[in-house]
């Protein structure tokens, strides 16, 4: 079961600025002797509509946060941050542009 | 016949939620070759990037030295214009290629991480635009805090 | 006079000459404290703050934590404290068990009997800490400086900040005492002195980023102990709350604005 | 005064007034009677764990004079902290350079003496504290550096016995000292303090490079 996300999206001059966290192991190789367990997949979507596709790794560290900048937006744009594990474990969470 | 594939899609679809069959992580694109390369040539080269061109477009935010490798943060800007995608590697990781940014449009070329790093090493950048692939890097020295106990 | 004097030099400490020199870790503090997954702990808290259990399949959100049944904003920031119904000073940790065996009916074995957790999974503790020091943010810190036992708790704080004792002779002062010392690459705030403890207790509790774990002040206090190569304190003993006095009093006056990133 | 520098004096006047100035935190006077007191309480308020045994608690001579004494023990009681020390010392015999490469291992590591620590397990903890080789720049300042140690002060008899004798019980030299007494209280066994010695002495050590 998928721990908590949690985001936050503001408008910040000009574009909307998007800060995403994500409950997630990411562990390595090394640490689980080769059974890692990391996210592989990100995805950003407004309406609905994906603007980033992250592929990410073992090498971004636990509990991961990141942050985007989207293109203008304007309150009320729904953002969508969805990730996918190489376990086959999904997560999203939404929120719209304060 | 329709009836036998509904029945197949609903079996499917009961094994999709029990998590036995693997949904989609087949279909998301994950390029193994890169993040299993043990240098960042060997990666770049998995990801069809062979060379890249110094540019001082690429802006590398993160500090000089981290007191902890667990979490190095990284902000990354990229003023080349039409950059399409911002690639991040920590040269001496034992798998460099640490995540790939493809950015199209409704979003700007930024992206801010936290990157593990075994040891001090430069961060390098290739961002694409139009075509042509950009580098920068920049040194983070990594150090260890506390007691050691 | 002499109070006008002492808050004169108080607020002559403020100006910016007397500011420290910057460390060559402030930005690495700042970003990762600017993109910590800390609120993920919070979210946590909140959870289990309204979690019905126990043998009353009660929730926590009648628990008195020092401003009146179920006050969470500014709470935080006004322990350690005198609490009537026990007749005792107790901090945060402290209060939270008492209000798990009498709200939700617990042992207190039971609900002491993982107080530290890992990153695996965090314990309650950490959890419920994480979401209720979030509610002070913006308070100034002031715990209870008028009750005669909360006097006698910052004393005994301090002696025992002070007391070398155990297999390597160390007491807290031994690092914490004389400005500008490192352990490694670590900066050791001299924690006696109210502007070194200041922006300390104003971030602890804290998320630790080199182990990816939440820890509260009742496991700083334990694994310090523990560093220190003396036996292990007991979970909310007077002993572990008076240092948690001594130290939250000394830093008595700054705004409060944790839950903390560290490394 | 310039009118800008009594803002925030007046600003923390009225805060003053509101809250109480943080209580002066410095280190308390203690008689014999407050260390019975905090003793009492470490005897009620902690337990043993692991090897930390709750004999840890009671205090020798030393930890009872320091603290009588804020750290700051007049001479001739220093002195005869000092001499009682040095008598707790095992000398042994011969040279007692040892092996600088395991010597900088125990160097660099912190654990040892703690209850997650097996017995007999760990190091010195040096970096913690001190500088000592070159190449190490994550190095601690609560001990003086002792780079090029064996390079000035030469590595004949009497300086091989003083280092040994100062990681085995920093208090025979200094009544106060906040250095660990290494070898008293069974951290560090015989070889593994000359293998330190060798760290500080041996004109191979990176130390005296």
């Amino acid at each position: 079961m998928a721990g908590p996300m949690k985001m936050r999206a503001t408008l910040a001059g000009g574009y909307t600025d998007v800060r995403v966290l994500m409950t997630h192991p990411m562990t390595t190789e090394q640490q689980t002797k080769g059974q890692p367990h990391f996210i592989q997949n990100l995805t950003v979507k407004v309406n609905g509509k994906t603007v980033i596709e992250g592929e990410i790794s073992q090498a971004v560290s636990r509990n991961p946060v990141f942050s985007f900048r989207l293109k203008g937006g304007a309150k009320g744009d729904q953002i969508e941050v969805s990730w996918l594990d190489n376990k086959g474990d999904t997560n999203k969470t939404e929120t719209a542009v304060a | 016949m329709m009836q036998k594939r509904r029945g197949l899609l609903h079996a499917a679809g009961a094994l999709l939620l029990a998590g036995l069959l693997k949904p989609m992580a087949a279909l998301a694109a994950w390029n193994k070759a890169a993040f299993s390369s043990k240098t960042s040539a060997e990666a770049l080269k998995s990801l069809g990037t062979p060379s890249a061109e110094a540019s001082g477009g690429i802006l590398i935010e993160a500090p000089q030295i981290a007191e902890n490798g667990a979490v190095v943060p990284i902000e990354v800007t990229s003023n080349i214009p039409g950059t399409t995608s911002i690639v991040v590697l920590v040269e001496k990781n034992p798998y460099p290629l640490v995540a790939k940014f493809e950015f199209s449009e409704g979003a700007l070329p930024f992206v801010k991480i936290n990157a593990k790093m075994g040891e001090t090493s430069d961060v390098r950048v290739i961002a694409a635009a139009g075509g042509k692939h950009y580098q920068a890097t920049k040194e983070i020295k990594v150090t260890i805090g506390g007691c050691g106990g | 006079m002499k109070r006008i004097l002492a808050c004169a030099l108080l607020a002559l400490a403020f100006t910016p000459a007397a500011a420290q020199e910057k460390s060559p870790f402030a930005d690495y503090q700042r970003m990762t404290a600017e993109g910590s997954p800390v609120e993920l702990f919070e979210l946590g808290g909140e959870e289990l703050w309204k979690k019905k259990q126990g043998p009353n399949s009660a929730s926590l959100e009648r628990c008195d934590l020092g401003q009146g049944p179920g006050v969470l904003k500014g709470a935080y920031a006004a322990l350690p404290r005198y609490f009537k119904d026990v007749d005792r000073v107790m901090d945060l940790e402290t209060r939270l068990l008492h209000c798990m065996t009498t709200l939700q009916g617990r042992s207190a074995a039971e609900a002491a009997k993982r107080v530290y957790g890992n990153a695996d999974s965090p314990s309650e503790m950490e959890y419920l800490s994480a979401y209720i020091a979030a509610q002070s943010r913006g308070t100034k810190i002031a715990p209870g400086r008028s009750h005669p036992k909360e006097l006698a708790a910052y004393e005994l704080g301090r002696k025992l900040f002070f007391h070398r004792a155990g297999a390597w002779d160390f007491s807290c002062a031994s690092c914490h005492g004389e400005d500008d010392k490192r352990i490694r690459m670590s900066e050791l705030p001299v924690l006696s002195k109210p502007e070194f403890a200041r922006p300390v207790m104003a971030t602890w509790p804290a998320y630790r980023v080199s182990n990816s774990q939440f820890k509260t002040m009742q496991w700083r206090i334990n694994d310090c102990y523990r560093q220190m190569r003396m036996p292990e304190p007991v979970f909310g003993s007077e002993a572990t709350v008076a240092m948690n006095m001594f130290l939250t009093a000394t830093a008595q006056g700054e705004t409060y604005r944790g839950p903390g990133t560290k490394r | 005064m310039n009118r800008l520098l009594l803002l925030p004096i007046a600003a923390a006047l009225v805060s003053c007034a509101a809250t109480a100035p943080a209580p002066a935190g410095g280190r308390p006077k203690v008689g014999a009677a407050d260390l019975d007191q905090v003793t009492a309480v470490l005897r009620r308020d902690f337990h043993e764990r692991g090897q930390a045994k709750m004999s840890r608690v009671e205090l020798d001579e030393v930890q009872r004079t320091c603290n009588l004494h804020g750290d700051n023990p007049p001479p001739e009681v220093a002195k005869r902290i000092e001499d009682a020390q040095l008598k707790t010392i095992r000398f042994p015999a011969g040279s007692l350079i040892g092996n600088w490469k395991a010597g900088e291992k125990l160097a660099q590591n912190g654990r040892g003496a703690m209850w997650s620590d097996k017995p007999g397990d760990g190091g010195g903890s040096c970096y913690n504290c001190h500088q000592i080789s070159p190449q190490e720049t994550s190095h601690g300042t609560l001990g003086p550096s002792l780079l090029g140690f064996g390079k000035k002060r030469g590595n004949g008899p009497d300086m091989q016995r003083y280092a040994y004798g100062k990681i085995y019980n920093a208090k025979a030299y200094n009544a106060c000292s906040q250095m660990p007494r290494m070898g008293h209280s069974g951290t560090l066994d015989e070889q593994e303090i000359k293998d330190l010695v060798g760290l500080l002495l041996d004109p191979e050590s990176p130390v005296n490079k």
